[in-house]
């Protein structure tokens, strides 16, 4: 059975560690938030200009001051603070965050991304991706294994505009777990597989190359 | 001296504007724009205006008003959302557009405030986005050149502000707006509250008033994208 | 979450230490120095360190203390005032200089803290300090190629903080503090005050708590270099 | 008679303009603050991290965490905000420093500035005399004409290491007032004449090339 949108999510959040400082995209990274382990501390950075962001609001809470880069009303925490775009981004390009989960179109078997672009439709922007890409220390793409059409994401090189160039530390799909060394040149290595999914299958739906490590999910 | 504060958006507007200029206007999404001085820009019938802006607003709000009315000819932004008059201006050719990725953005506004005409990140290489920029490697890792960003006018929003043009802003509102306020060659805020000057505390000014020229309090309506709630649960 | 907060700069300084490191202290002149911490760092024995720091302290103070013990292989700095144990060291060849323009130094380390491996200033064109460096123009003015800073730890010296390490600085005493916070691998705080999580407004922290790693209540003798006063006309 | 150095800082306040905000260089620049016209507000910068610097305390108002840019414990003014040394030398080398007056030991007949160097001696470093002269819009130089050994300071081209290349705009010396088209080709120009000084006294100590452009003292 492929991973639901809540068990990408909760695979995501395997990758959290106490204390670290993240920034999660929009869509199924979001739901990454709901995942965090109560005995971690995890301080989420919004690059809007803020540093621990709290859950959504009740609705007498809403404050149109204050919302996240997917410009969702959200809350504060005792923690928190807001900075300007500058220095929001100055920390993000810096390396001082740990880790960033988000979403892509497709990931080459080098770690290249490619996640906003797609020629021939009107383009919305790329926001923040290529500065998260090129800053954080660790980033991890959560995805559907294929486009609705079936087409592999997981390629040789991407078709798309890219986002940045071997940046993709680790995939996440709905099929199993790909680790990418992004400054190496070890091949992909597919290290875990979603339950009742055969490596078969994920090869068959794969076009990048890459030989399977497979260890023991938790 | 010359006093900063003045009445309104429009008076604060007037003798600045002139077909064919720059203008920074700050906010995210909805959340901290200068909704007054975007209204008394289209009021002011000026034309042909390239607006630097990390987005370009929604239909009917924001930055949209004046796509409305065909008085932007250019924006420089990173992500310009949802906005079906500005995809069609956009797709008919009628409109320019120049994306920048959201951090080089804010740097190369900071960096034309600041002096800086140009410098190296590591964000866009070897995307389009590094397309006819130089490359150069630091320390084995490449970088691409992006240069500072100056406008004829800046109009930024504040939460308070004084007459000297002290500024400072409340939660994610303030995104965009100090590095704006400092890379016009004019810089207009308008504030929710004008408070005496020597009630903001030295320590927990934002913007000095050195980078304020004019200064006037608005009245907002502070429109939400994306009203995002949990339900409280039950007692 | 491991807990930022340690009981002394001694305990603080722990295992970050080793010969030949590069260590950036804020501070203006002997304003907002991290005092404890450069004892702490003068009784760890360290030696051959880059300091980065604007002004080198005083004979007996600051970071003349290092200057005494010879722990101090090098500075980077802009000004290094009076200070004749720096001046015996320095002209005897026992001590590197590389002096760098104020708002340069400042700029780079700003820069090293994020992720800009080089600008381009005015600051310097057509001095000593552009030998060896890439001159460039952009629009007919000439500009001078500068890199990031960074070190191996910061020391900085704030007002109030609290156990996520968010920094509040007080007055002139901010200084060269922020940008260092955010250039070190590791940096630590010290500060006059620990306050509960929650009490700092969080629109008012001058440095997020991501940028530090370590922090302490210090005890502060605050030494005055210039006491400089105009007397009270009879009444 | 040649000005004293009251009399210069008095000179050198006839540059303020209402509305200016200026940074005053160490020694008779710290003057000029006592000179400002009443009927004129001018905020002073100072680089290590102020606008709107106050005069110096009273004895029981001493505040070490408030010193200027030469280490003298200043006051605050209700107009006063601080910032760090990053922000403080955007705000110079941005352009937004309407007027800077330093001393110099040499100023070129071009509006070359040496003030911080001499080569032999123990050199303390530039401070931030670089980043002012590249940065701040106008220029104001306040010396002595001569040196100690009535050596000219005003040459044609400086022989001490450079602090800026074509930066000056006007100098006030004990004889008179020259001003400098930095940024074109008129040579240098002597406009005001110490009262009781003449013209060939001034010819006589001064290296630089200059014509005579007098105009009636204020």
């Amino acid at each position: 059975m492929p991973w639901t949108r809540d068990q990408l999510a909760q695979r995501a959040a395997r990758e959290l560690r106490d204390g670290f400082y993240v920034n999660l995209g929009i869509g199924i990274p979001t739901l990454v938030a709901n995942y965090i382990p109560d005995d971690m501390e995890v301080t989420l950075q919004s690059e809007n200009g803020m540093l621990g962001m709290g859950p959504f609001p009740y609705d007498d809470e809403i404050d149109p001051d204050l919302i996240n880069a997917g410009k969702q009303t959200i809350t504060a925490l005792p923690k928190s603070s807001f900075f300007s775009s500058a220095d929001s981004f100055a920390m993000i390009r810096g390396g001082h965050i740990a880790l960033s989960i988000l979403g892509a179109m497709e990931v080459s078997e080098r770690g290249d991304l490619a996640n906003w672009m797609v020629p021939g439709k009107m383009v919305k922007g790329m926001g923040g991706a290529m500065d998260l890409v090129a800053g954080v220390k660790r980033v991890v793409i959560v995805m559907e294994h294929t486009a609705r059409d079936g087409a592999p994401k997981l390629l040789h090189a991407c078709s798309l505009p890219l986002t940045g160039v071997r940046v993709v530390d680790l995939v996440i799909t709905d099929l199993g777990v790909f680790e990418i060394d992004k400054a190496g040149d070890r091949p992909m290595a597919l290290i875990e597989l979603a339950d009742g999914v055969s490596l078969d299958e994920i090869r068959a739906k794969t076009e990048a190359a890459f030989e399977p490590r497979l260890r023991q999910a938790a | 001296m010359a006093d900063k504060l003045l009445p309104d958006a429009q008076s604060a507007l007037a003798g600045l504007t002139f077909d064919g200029m720059v203008v920074m206007s700050g906010g995210f999404g909805l959340c901290g724009i200068p909704e007054n001085l975007i209204l008394a820009l289209r009021e002011s019938g000026v034309k042909g205006i390239t607006v630097i802006s990390n987005n370009a607003g929604v239909d009917g709000f924001g930055l949209g008003l004046l796509l409305e009315t065909r008085q932007i000819a250019k924006m420089v932004s990173s992500y310009v959302g949802e906005n079906k008059e500005f995809e069609r201006q956009y797709l008919s050719g009628e409109l320019q557009l120049e994306f920048n990725p959201q951090g080089t953005l804010a740097e190369r506004i900071r960096a034309g405030g600041a002096g800086i005409a140009g410098f190296y990140t590591k964000t866009g290489v070897g995307t389009l986005v590094a397309e006819g920029k130089e490359t150069r490697s630091f320390h084995g890792e490449d970088y691409v050149l992006e240069t500072g960003l100056v406008a004829d006018l800046s109009i930024v929003k504040a939460w308070k502000g004084d007459a000297e043009g002290n500024l400072v802003y409340r939660k994610t509102a303030r995104n965009f707006n100090p590095m704006m306020a400092t890379a016009g060659k004019i810089c207009i805020a308008e504030v929710e509250e004008i408070v005496p000057v020597g009630a903001l505390d030295p320590d927990q000014i934002h913007t000095p008033g050195i980078f304020v020229d004019r200064i006037v309090k608005g009245s907002f309506e502070k429109r939400i994208e994306q009203r995002t709630v949990r339900k409280r649960e039950a007692a």
